[in-house]
């Protein structure tokens, strides 16, 4: 067991805490009233005048703890990575959170090779959002709003991460989907933004329905939440039949459709384009980088049970490739530059849950890694454009900024060599590993390969079409807004060029076996991983095995057919989008239906519009009208109106004329006599 | 030292009586001192809060037994005493009582302008009856609290009310006092029955407890019971009274009606019914929880389509009682702990969305949410309030609506899995009204001109609505110190239950239903 | 002889000839009289069964139905006039004020 | 003997009393009145119980009646605007409701057989005096005190202003 640093586990998420605290001070304090519209009609000097100072204190303090705890995780996990494989893995208790007879769930931290990878991505990608947020938001008046929210967001998900029991991740689980609210609807103000925010919190709740569920039936099958314990028992249970098959196919399909809905895999991706209405760092840091992928992060976490579930391995391979290519046909169409890459991020999303449905849990984690620089760098890349195009996003009305904006440009040429998958590039190794897994693990087939390539080509070629469009050619911008296009500052190009880097070389800390083997180069990332897949899952280093059964002679050819298909991708793009140009409206007017299908998005919104939200509502009104008020109101006012009723037709004897009273009285005395006859009669 | 000593002895008594005694000392305050009758209310039940402090100071958690016992013979010759004590299961019911009546004093402060003494009187003897009536361990005792309570709300509900308030203070009254009346009844049937096997007359609850009722005489006792705690909960289908007395009361009269007035009916269902009937308990679980269950989504759907804030929170509470129902009735101690904890969540959270709703309506006259739009701009202080017990009501994890809805759908897991399933879909509605609400309200842009002029919170408001954030959250992180509270009780009563529940089947054949059993016996 | 049942007959016609009065009439002057009648009648019975029993009491209520008739005339009568003064009407079912 | 001025008197006072609930006038039914009371008296008399007989003419006579007439020619209600009476439904109701009641009385009567007489003298002077002045003082007393409480209502009823 290891200990010493570790024992500052719990600052990783504390410090966060402490940021969305000061934070907080400083924005209900220092910012609030700055910003009340009777403190004077709105102007941008609210940021540089009086009130400057507190916006450099938020400047340094928001980056500042999250870099501060990204220093603390990297000096856990390099104690940690001092331990022997077998013993790296640590549990920080802090206090018991909820008891209740068996039921017990402390506040407590795990650290392991899993939780290290997603707490660094975390912390790191985290940070250089964060450092590039505070140039990106110079123009925002509620600065440090923006950063508490921000903040917390790091908490709650390093809380997810960290987690040492299913009860403390769903917290973070539950609190990142908070955040993502609250930071979808930043801009309040605006109705799309608000109602996107909406739709997230609400999407993200049918998901974690399931979560919660999985939840109930872990406790009561394994009597306990947490990792250690559940993973520990799951061999034991499922060998005496307790755990049947079907009751572990019950609580991982569950758990997926939680996974489904934080990483928006269809059925519930649906918020995640919408969720576009925030900010773009958020959309970086959030959308792309981190929260979404904390389903994958569950799925890996929870691969011991997965792995005790075959058929809910498929739905979730399916489900995933499935994602894959159907959200990157949609990306082929979009006009508006971020929706392009939500869409991407759905679709890289669907290869990393492909990963884990194939049993590549090794692969669908550093995709995630991977996937977390590149899409990041993209989004803030994005950002940075829209920065210098005064808040433009449709793709149509830019072109031609290669020289205006070159930091952003050669950055975000970097990211989309990347996602595009070519050789040497992170996203390269990454996909491929997947692409491979998907075709050759136990659990894969080749049918998962074709549509996870036919994905990787689409995903070459809206990528290319996005970068055509937005920094080659001739400028199809407003004069207005051309005049003020502008590089971005040092705070945001830097984080860009950082990630720049990773997303280059990030591939090379998992290089496949079949390639580095060869150098005597070995896959650092599986072999850091190892540890906690094989002491989860015995099953999948088997599965792992099976797969090196296959030749090294197929997987090279595999791979190069997919940098292939990626390379066509390329091709067509610049066909379309750079040397004939008046082709893609010609296409459009050729196959009218085929194009607004896509470019609606398949319609999914408008369905669910009309199957679920309109039909709840109806529902809705009609039992409070018809039910409530009519019905059950009916029989109680009712009742109440048939004793007013009477009593008002009993009243009328009570007229107030006194000779209703003597009849009264008169037919009271002839019954009484007449009873008194009838007794004397009767004796 | 004797004066402590006596004070110890005597502390329910003195928490009784202290709120009645303020209300008779209010009486003799001059009519027009509104100021010095607000601060001398205020005085009281602050006084009484921390009272009842000392209560949970000199709470013993590892016992089941009634804790700070008195009793006094009241009508001997008749077995009624005067008879109160706390558990675990009241310990915290009491607790939520003194805390919620400062908070609603002072949110009455400007709120209540005309007859300012009458009001506060009622809200004194209200607390009397409410405080009475959860430490009250002799039926006889019990039932005089539990009707008393019905006075002084009828009063703050048709006098202080908005301006359907007759109708609504009528309904109120008459939908809980049917149900009293048949408990009443049941009362005395069970009074009688204890003198024919026992031989001696009693309304004495620890001794009524260890009487043997035979099944057929459980269930009918049950369902008077049931009909008048299903009407306070309210449970559907008899909920319909609660949004109308809700819409109309004023303020301080909703906040004390949600936190208080209906766990009164849950805690019954724990105190008498399950604890009195547990095999009739046991038979009518399906029914119970299944109803719980219809509460749970018709609360929460029709929350959504509700035009008037204030119906949305009452409509809520449909929807959080009946996850505290289905905790109840899940039988186990997660979900009785939870059914205890939720209720004092609803306590705290919904009787902060009302004073939420209160602020709003006393700077505005309207509580339609049509009306509102873009308030987080103008208002930041109450937008941030306003966010948190949102919040705390969806149920968000590190907010105590969290831990009370986990442990109940955790608790009803094991014993109604289907129905637990319905009901957890109820918790993705919450999130649907909740926030559809707050968007409508605190989102988008400020198109009501007259929104524009709206003033933040107060520091009085500030005041009273920071202990509820701050309880908020620290059941939200930190549940430890309610929870262990209430450990001995719960496992007391669950093993009582089920030990109750195992004797009637032993009287009856197993797989019976509830209503084949009854009427069977009838032959 | 008069058998004892004779008297209280009449009794009962004259208290019943009193309660139509009573019943059917709207002139309030007329209304107090039959109430006379009415208590006659019951005098009657009083009288006749005190004096068939040989006891002494049937006179004594006799007696205080008197007593009672009397101030009720006086009491009624008073009403009336102070009733005529307000709403210028003997007439019963104008005098609705009972109920109000 | 009794039996003819029984019947006699009988009749006449259950004629006048059917003219008093009969007459338009209520001056004719005060007469009347006094006719259906001379007649009581009178059968007071049959039952030896001549104190009362004596109060009856007294009291009745000299005092209710004239108090009666003297308040029917005080208010002088001009004969088109007394009431105007119609037969309602009520009515009719009520006069079969009474002829039911005589009806069931008669039956009843008759099942309530009476002991034959010990002949003592009840409703002489001296026995009701005597009776009075004993065993019934405390409501002899009491009766003062209605008659004063009664002097005292009528006149602060009928007087204008007090």
């Amino acid at each position: 067991m290891v200990s010493g640093i570790l024992d500052g586990l719990w600052l990783v998420p504390a410090l966060p805490l402490l940021g969305v605290v000061l934070n907080g001070i400083l924005a209900l304090f220092v910012e609030r009233p700055l910003l009340l519209p009777a403190a004077g009609p709105p102007s941008a000097a609210a940021g540089h005048g009086h009130g400057a100072s507190y916006r450099t204190l938020v400047a340094f303090i928001a980056p500042g703890v999250v870099g501060a705890a990204f220093v603390v995780a990297l000096l856990c996990v390099l104690s940690l990575a001092a331990a022997p494989p077998e013993g790296r893995i640590f549990v920080q208790v802090l206090f018991p959170w909820i008891q209740a007879g068996a039921f017990t769930a402390p506040v407590a931290f795990q650290l392991d090779p899993l939780s290290s990878v997603m707490a660094l991505v975390v912390t790191g990608v985290g940070f250089l959002i964060h450092v590039y947020s505070v140039g990106y938001m110079s123009h925002e008046r509620a600065f440090a709003r923006y950063f508490v929210y921000l903040n917390l967001f790091m908490f709650a998900m390093l809380i997810l991460v960290l987690a040492d029991n299913y009860l403390l991740m769903f917290v973070g689980w539950e609190g990142v989907g908070l955040c993502s609210y609250l930071l979808i609807g930043f801009w309040y103000e605006k109705q799309s933004a608000a109602d996107a925010g909406k739709k997230a919190f609400v999407v993200n709740r049918v998901g974690d329905f399931g979560f919660l569920l999985a939840m109930f039936l872990i406790f009561w099958t394994f009597g306990s939440v947490s990792y250690t314990e559940v993973f520990a028992k799951a061999p034991l249970l499922s060998g005496d039949g307790t755990l049947t098959t079907g009751l572990a196919t019950a609580i991982t399909l569950l758990m997926f459709l939680g996974a489904a809905g934080k990483s928006a895999q269809i059925p519930l991706y649906v918020w995640l384009p919408d969720a576009m209405e925030g900010p773009t760092p958020v959309s970086a840091l959030i959308h792309a980088a981190t929260m979404v992928t904390a389903g994958v992060y569950m799925i890996a976490r929870s691969s011991a049970l997965f792995l005790l579930a075959p058929d809910t391995m498929m739905v979730v391979a399916v489900i995933g490739a499935a994602t894959a290519i159907f959200s990157a046909t949609i990306g082929i169409c979009q006009t508006d530059i971020k929706r392009v890459l939500a869409y991407s991020t759905v679709s890289q999303l669907g290869y990393m849950f492909l990963a884990c449905g194939v049993g590549a849990f090794t692969a669908g984690i550093f995709h995630l890694t991977t996937h977390a620089f590149f899409k990041a760098l993209l989004f803030l890349g994005s950002g940075s454009v829209i920065h210098a195009l005064s808040g433009e996003q449709d793709m149509r009305k830019m072109g031609g900024l290669k020289k205006r904006v070159p930091v952003t440009f050669l950055t975000m040429f970097a990211a989309t060599l990347a996602i595009a998958g070519i050789p040497g590039f992170s996203g390269f190794f990454s996909k491929d590993e997947i692409l491979w897994k998907s075709f050759s693990s136990s659990m894969g087939s080749p049918v998962l390969w074709v549509v996870a390539a036919a994905a990787a080509g689409i995903t070459a070629f809206y990528m290319f079409r996005l970068v055509f469009l937005t920094f080659f050619g001739t400028s199809r911008m407003d004069p207005e807004v051309e005049k003020h296009v502008h590089e971005s500052p040092w705070t945001m190009t830097l984080p860009l060029s950082i990630l720049a880097v990773l997303s280059v070389i990030g591939g090379f800390l998992g290089i496949p076996a079949v390639l580095g083997g060869a150098f005597g180069v070995p896959n650092l990332f599986e072999g850091w991983l190892e540890p906690v897949f094989r002491r989860a899952a015995p099953a999948a280093a088997h599965a792992a095995e099976e797969a090196a059964h296959h030749s090294a002679a197929l997987e090279i050819g595999l791979m190069a057919l997919s940098v292939g298909i990626a390379l066509f991708g390329i091709g067509l793009a610049y066909f379309l989008y750079r040397a004939r140009t008046e082709k893609p409206d010609e296409i459009a007017r050729k196959w009218p239906t085929v194009y607004g299908v896509v470019f609606h998005k398949y319609y999914i919104d408008e369905f669910y519009e009309w199957a679920v939200v309109r039909r709840v509502v109806r529902g809705a009104d009609w039992l409070w009208q018809m039910f409530d008020a009519r019905f059950i109101d009916g029989i109680v006012d009712g009742a109440a109106d048939i004793v007013r009723s009477a009593g008002d037709r009993i009243r009328r004897l009570q007229g107030g004329i006194v000779g209703g009273y003597a009849f009264s009285l008169l037919a009271g005395a002839v019954l009484l006599v007449g009873y008194i006859l009838y007794r004397s009669i009767v004796q | 030292m004797t004066g402590i000593d006596l004070l110890d002895r005597h502390l329910l008594s003195v928490l009784i009586g202290l709120p009645t005694a303020g209300a008779a000392a209010l009486l003799f305050f001059p009519r027009d001192g509104r100021k010095a009758i607000r601060n001398a209310a205020f005085l009281v039940t602050l006084a009484e809060f921390l009272l009842s402090l000392l209560v949970v100071a000199r709470f013993e958690s590892g016992t089941a037994a009634m804790q700070l016992a008195e009793s006094a013979p009241w009508l001997p010759q008749y077995g009624i005493g005067y008879l109160v004590g706390v558990d675990g299961i009241s310990l915290w019911l009491l607790m939520l009582t003194t805390f919620i009546m400062p908070i609603t004093i002072l949110s009455a402060w400007s709120a209540v302008e005309r007859h300012v003494k009458e009001f506060m009187v009622f809200m004194l003897i209200l607390e009397t009856a409410m405080v009475g009536v959860f430490v009250a361990i002799d039926l006889f005792l019990f039932y005089v609290f539990w009707e008393l309570v019905l006075i002084p709300m009828y009063f703050l509900i048709g006098v202080w009310g908005g301006e359907r308030r007759i109708y609504a203070a009528i309904k109120f009254f008459l939908y809980t006092f049917v149900g009293s009346v048949l408990m009443l009844v049941a009362i005395l049937v069970l009074y009688f029955h204890h003198y024919a096997v026992a031989g001696f007359y009693t309304t004495d609850l620890l001794k009524l407890y260890e009487l043997a009722i035979p099944a057929k005489l459980q269930f009918w006792l049950f369902a008077a019971f049931f009909l008048a705690f299903a009407f306070k909960v309210p449970m559907f289908p008899f909920h319909t009274w609660l949004p109308d007395a809700h819409v109309e009361a004023p303020t301080a009269g909703s906040v004390i009606l949600a936190a208080v007035l209906l766990k009164m009916g849950t805690y019954g269902f724990l105190r008498f019914s399950m604890a009195l009937f547990p095999a009739a308990a046991a038979d009518f679980t399906p029914l119970i929880a299944t109803l719980a269950v219809i509460g749970i989504v018709y609360g929460a759907l029709v929350s959504m389509v509700q035009k008037d804030i204030k119906k949305l929170v009452a409509y809520s509470s449909v929807s959080h009682l009946g996850f505290v129902m289905l905790g109840l009735f899940a039988g186990n101690l997660q979900g009785i702990e939870g059914g205890i904890l939720q209720m004092i969540n609803h306590g705290v959270s919904t009787g902060a969305l009302f004073l939420i709703v209160g602020i709003v309506y006393e700077r505005r006259h309207t509580r339609l949410i049509s009306e509102f739009g873009g308030l987080s701009k103008v208002v930041p202080v109450f937008a941030f309030c306003f966010m948190v017990v949102t919040l705390s009501s969806i149920g968000l994890p590190g907010t105590n609506g969290f831990v009370g809805e986990f442990l109940i759908l955790l608790g009803a897991f094991r014993t109604h899995m289907g129905l637990t399933v319905v009901a957890a879909s109820g918790v993705i509605l919450a999130a649907v009204y909740m926030l559809w609400m707050f968007q409508r309200v605190m989102f988008g842009k400020v198109t009501n001109e007259e929104n524009l002029r709206l003033r933040d919170m107060n520091g009085r408001e500030i005041a009273y609505m920071l202990p509820l954030l701050v309880l908020v959250f620290w059941i939200g992180v930190y549940p430890q110190p309610f929870l262990r509270r209430m450990d001995a009780t719960v496992h007391a009563f669950v093993a009582r239950v089920e030990a109750g529940k195992r004797a009637a089947l032993a009287e009856a054949p197993p797989g019976r239903t509830m209503f084949t059993r009854t009427f069977d016996a009838r032959k | 002889m008069v058998e004892p049942s004779a008297y209280l007959l009449l009794s009962a016609i004259l208290f019943c000839i009193g309660v139509v009065g009573v019943v059917m009439r709207r002139n309030v002057l007329i209304i107090l009289m039959s109430v006379e009648l009415m208590l006659n009648g019951v005098n009657v019975a009083f009288v006749a069964a005190g004096s068939y029993l040989g006891d002494v009491a049937g006179g004594i209520f006799a007696f205080m139905v008197m007593t009672v008739a009397a101030a009720e005339a006086a009491v009624g009568l008073a009403l009336l006039i102070a009733l005529y003064r307000l709403k210028e009407t003997i007439d019963v079912t104008e005098l609705r004020i009972l109920k109000w | 003997m009794e039996a003819v001025f029984f019947i006699l008197f009988g009749a006449v006072a259950v004629g006048a009393s059917i003219m008093v609930v009969t007459r338009r006038h209520p001056l004719s039914s005060a007469l009347y009145l006094l006719m259906a009371l001379f007649s009581v008296a009178a059968l007071f008399v049959l039952r030896q119980a001549h104190f009362l007989a004596a109060i009856q003419l007294i009291l009745y006579a000299g005092a209710v009646i004239v108090l009666f007439i003297f308040v029917i020619m005080l208010i002088n209600v001009p004969e088109e605007r007394l009431p105007s009476e119609r037969m309602t439904a009520m009515r009719v109701l009520g006069v079969a409701a009474a002829g039911i009641l005589i009806l069931e009385s008669a039956l009843l009567a008759r099942r309530f057989a009476m002991p034959q007489p010990p002949v003592a003298e009840v409703g002489t002077v001296e026995a009701v005096g005597i009776a009075l002045f004993t065993d019934y003082l405390l409501a002899f007393e009491i009766t003062s005190v209605l008659l004063l409480a009664a002097v005292i209502g009528a006149i602060s009823l009928a007087k204008k202003k007090i």
